[in-house]
């Protein structure tokens, strides 16, 4: 038997209780057969609803309230027989797989009927205990199969939730810059325009440079404010003496002008390109 | 780290969880922020749980699923939320569930090891559905004659079925110890009719 | 109705809107309510400014439109959201950096001061792009024909390279040693840098 998917599955398995399985001469079966008989127009689907001859037998020992343990194998053997005689001729190609276990079963039965013997070797086991080592392996996945199925799922029991994209910054991501790509540039450029040999650029120069840009930036526009805002005395002697010689390269490279109303009285700073 | 900062990390999560409609690891919510504001992970985990409790007596839940979190849809409102749906809820046969629990119980498995314990040849019409769902991969080839390939469950199929991980599937029901059981039967038959009487059909 | 069922109603609607992922109208979600429990017309628009303001302070809204309802994620969380779907960050090409080492070294300068030590143009995006990364910005106007716009590096320049002020970069008597190193990384690069027509102005 190979068993085939359905997608969504029909009617069959988990509920075999609920749906019909065949209909037989127009009425619906809907019932596993609490007895043996089976109208054999139906034998073929009801069979298709099991598994496979494992999934069968455990149907039929628990129909019969037996203890996996405890398998009465004449009285298994008997109904399975029957099943498979029935379905036989109708689905053989169906029957393949049941057939083999139904062989099985006869050989157990038939190694039972032999005389024991009596020996203390405990080596030999009841041959049944290979079938319900079987029989046990498949019941547990048979149960986990089951286990999974009733487990909550996506788009069953649960939904993915989500929500509309508001308006998105551009998605072009800014690039990394490390700084030694920046020194390399650097290094390139001032080679090709060889500035080495000038010592425009030196390190005590650079927060001079710095403190010109926060200067010009407070200078926008035409606005003049008086030189004393230009330090800030949380800064220390240190800070002073940047932000005031920053101011006279300011005013060297004319980016700046000072302009002092009366002698000794407060000088004002505005930036030159405003006026 | 003051408390305000903690909701913003929150809303943030949660807008992204919302905006990505998948599961985010803690790692990729990290990455959403700049390196100079990133939370630790632990801050992350913690902004994540408060989440969680804010999202109660709400529609939605914060789930952990195996490759992160998501925020979902509670099961008690599946049945209004399923209208919304024409199609009904997938089923599947109860021979790819069987197939299904074997690879995840017994990963990793080969076909061949599943028909032996199922006792019927497995449809490759399952094997398929599987492997194009996403539950199933393959994680090898077994070193036996035919070198047969080995199959083993995904993330996908953990979030699928709302698991943070393979131990979190239902134990196993328990197999009683063969030499128990052959003692037992062993007993059994001690008292057992007189074989002469059972006859084979 | 009670307060209890209003707030279950609006729980399920968010529910809903957030598996839905599109937007709803007041008869759509009516409609997931069988007829026994269907709120009316006036009782869901209610659930519905409800849940409006449970989303307050949240990393999403209602947000009506012309269909109906819908949840969407804050502008505000945008640029966080956004990292979401962003690409891989391309890289600046040798003009911008040395534009940009330039600033550095030389501010205030202007643009056609950087175009003579480099020898050659210095294009308007190479400019845009740095003022649009807050690296540079204009910090006055040189006073001379053209009144050419002066640029110095900012605040954020020295944040994202991690320095407390400009004179923690390397010295120029430093970078002309560096010529050794510059020479490694040069070749150390070669490995990881894109095609050129990949970077960016």
């Amino acid at each position: 038997m190979t068993d085939e998917i359905k997608e969504p599955i029909d009617a069959s398995s988990n509920e075999m209780e609920q749906v019909p399985l065949a209909l037989v001469s127009g009425k619906p079966l809907v019932d596993v057969p609490k007895d043996l008989y089976i109208p054999p127009d139906a034998l073929a689907v009801f069979l298709e609803a099991f598994e496979g001859p494992l999934d069968l037998l455990l149907y039929l020992i628990r129909r019969q309230n037996m203890n996996i343990l405890d398998i009465d194998v004449s009285e298994i053997t008997r109904q399975y027989m029957e099943y498979i005689g029935a379905v036989e001729s109708m689905r053989f190609e169906l029957a393949a797989e049941y057939l083999v276990m139904a062989a099985t079963l006869a050989e157990i039965k038939s190694r039972m009927l032999l005389p024991r013997q009596e020996t203390d070797d405990d080596d030999e086991l009841d041959p049944r205990a290979e079938l319900i080592r079987r029989l046990q392996q498949y019941e547990r996945f048979k149960k986990a199969a089951e286990d999974i199925d009733q487990m909550p799922r996506v788009e069953r029991d649960t939904f993915i939730g989500s929500a509309a994209l508001p308006k998105l910054p551009s998605s072009q991501p800014h690039p990394d810059v490390d700084m030694r790509e920046l020194i390399l540039a650097l290094q390139g450029v001032l080679k090709r325009a060889d500035l080495f040999t000038s010592h425009h650029v030196e390190k005590e120069r650079l927060s001079t440079r710095e403190r010109m840009s926060h200067i010009l930036s407070m200078l926008q526009g035409d606005r003049f404010v008086t030189f004393e805002s230009l330090f800030s005395v949380e800064e220390g002697r240190l800070g002073v003496v940047v932000s005031f010689l920053a101011t006279l390269e300011l005013v060297k490279e004319q980016l700046i002008e000072l302009v002092q109303a009366e002698v000794l009285g407060p000088i004002h700073v505005r930036a030159r390109a405003a006026s | 780290m003051n408390e305000d900062e903690l909701v913003r990390i929150q809303a943030i999560a949660e807008a992204a969880l919302l905006a990505a409609g998948k599961p985010l690891s803690i790692e990729q919510l990290r990455e959403l922020f700049l390196e100079s504001e990133r939370p630790t992970r632990q801050l992350m985990e913690q902004a994540m749980v408060q989440l969680e409790s804010a999202c109660e007596g709400r529609g939605f839940e914060v789930k952990r699923v195996a490759s992160g979190y998501r925020l979902q849809v509670r099961e008690e409102f599946a049945p209004w939320v399923g209208r919304l749906f024409e199609e009904k809820p997938q089923r599947y046969s109860r021979a790819l569930l069987e197939t299904l629990a074997l690879i995840a119980y017994r990963q990793p498995i080969t076909r061949g090891e599943i028909e032996e314990i199922r006792g019927v040849t497995v449809s490759s019409n399952i094997i398929r559905t599987l492997l194009e769902r996403e539950w199933v991969r393959v994680v090898g080839h077994r070193d036996v004659p035919g070198r047969p390939a080995m199959y083993a469950t995904t993330k996908q199929f953990l979030d699928y079925f709302n698991l943070a991980g393979l131990d979190e599937l239902p134990a196993l029901s328990e197999v009683r110890d063969l030499e128990e059981i052959g003692r037992e039967i062993e007993k059994n038959m001690q008292g057992d009719e007189p074989p002469s009487e059972q006859t084979l059909h």
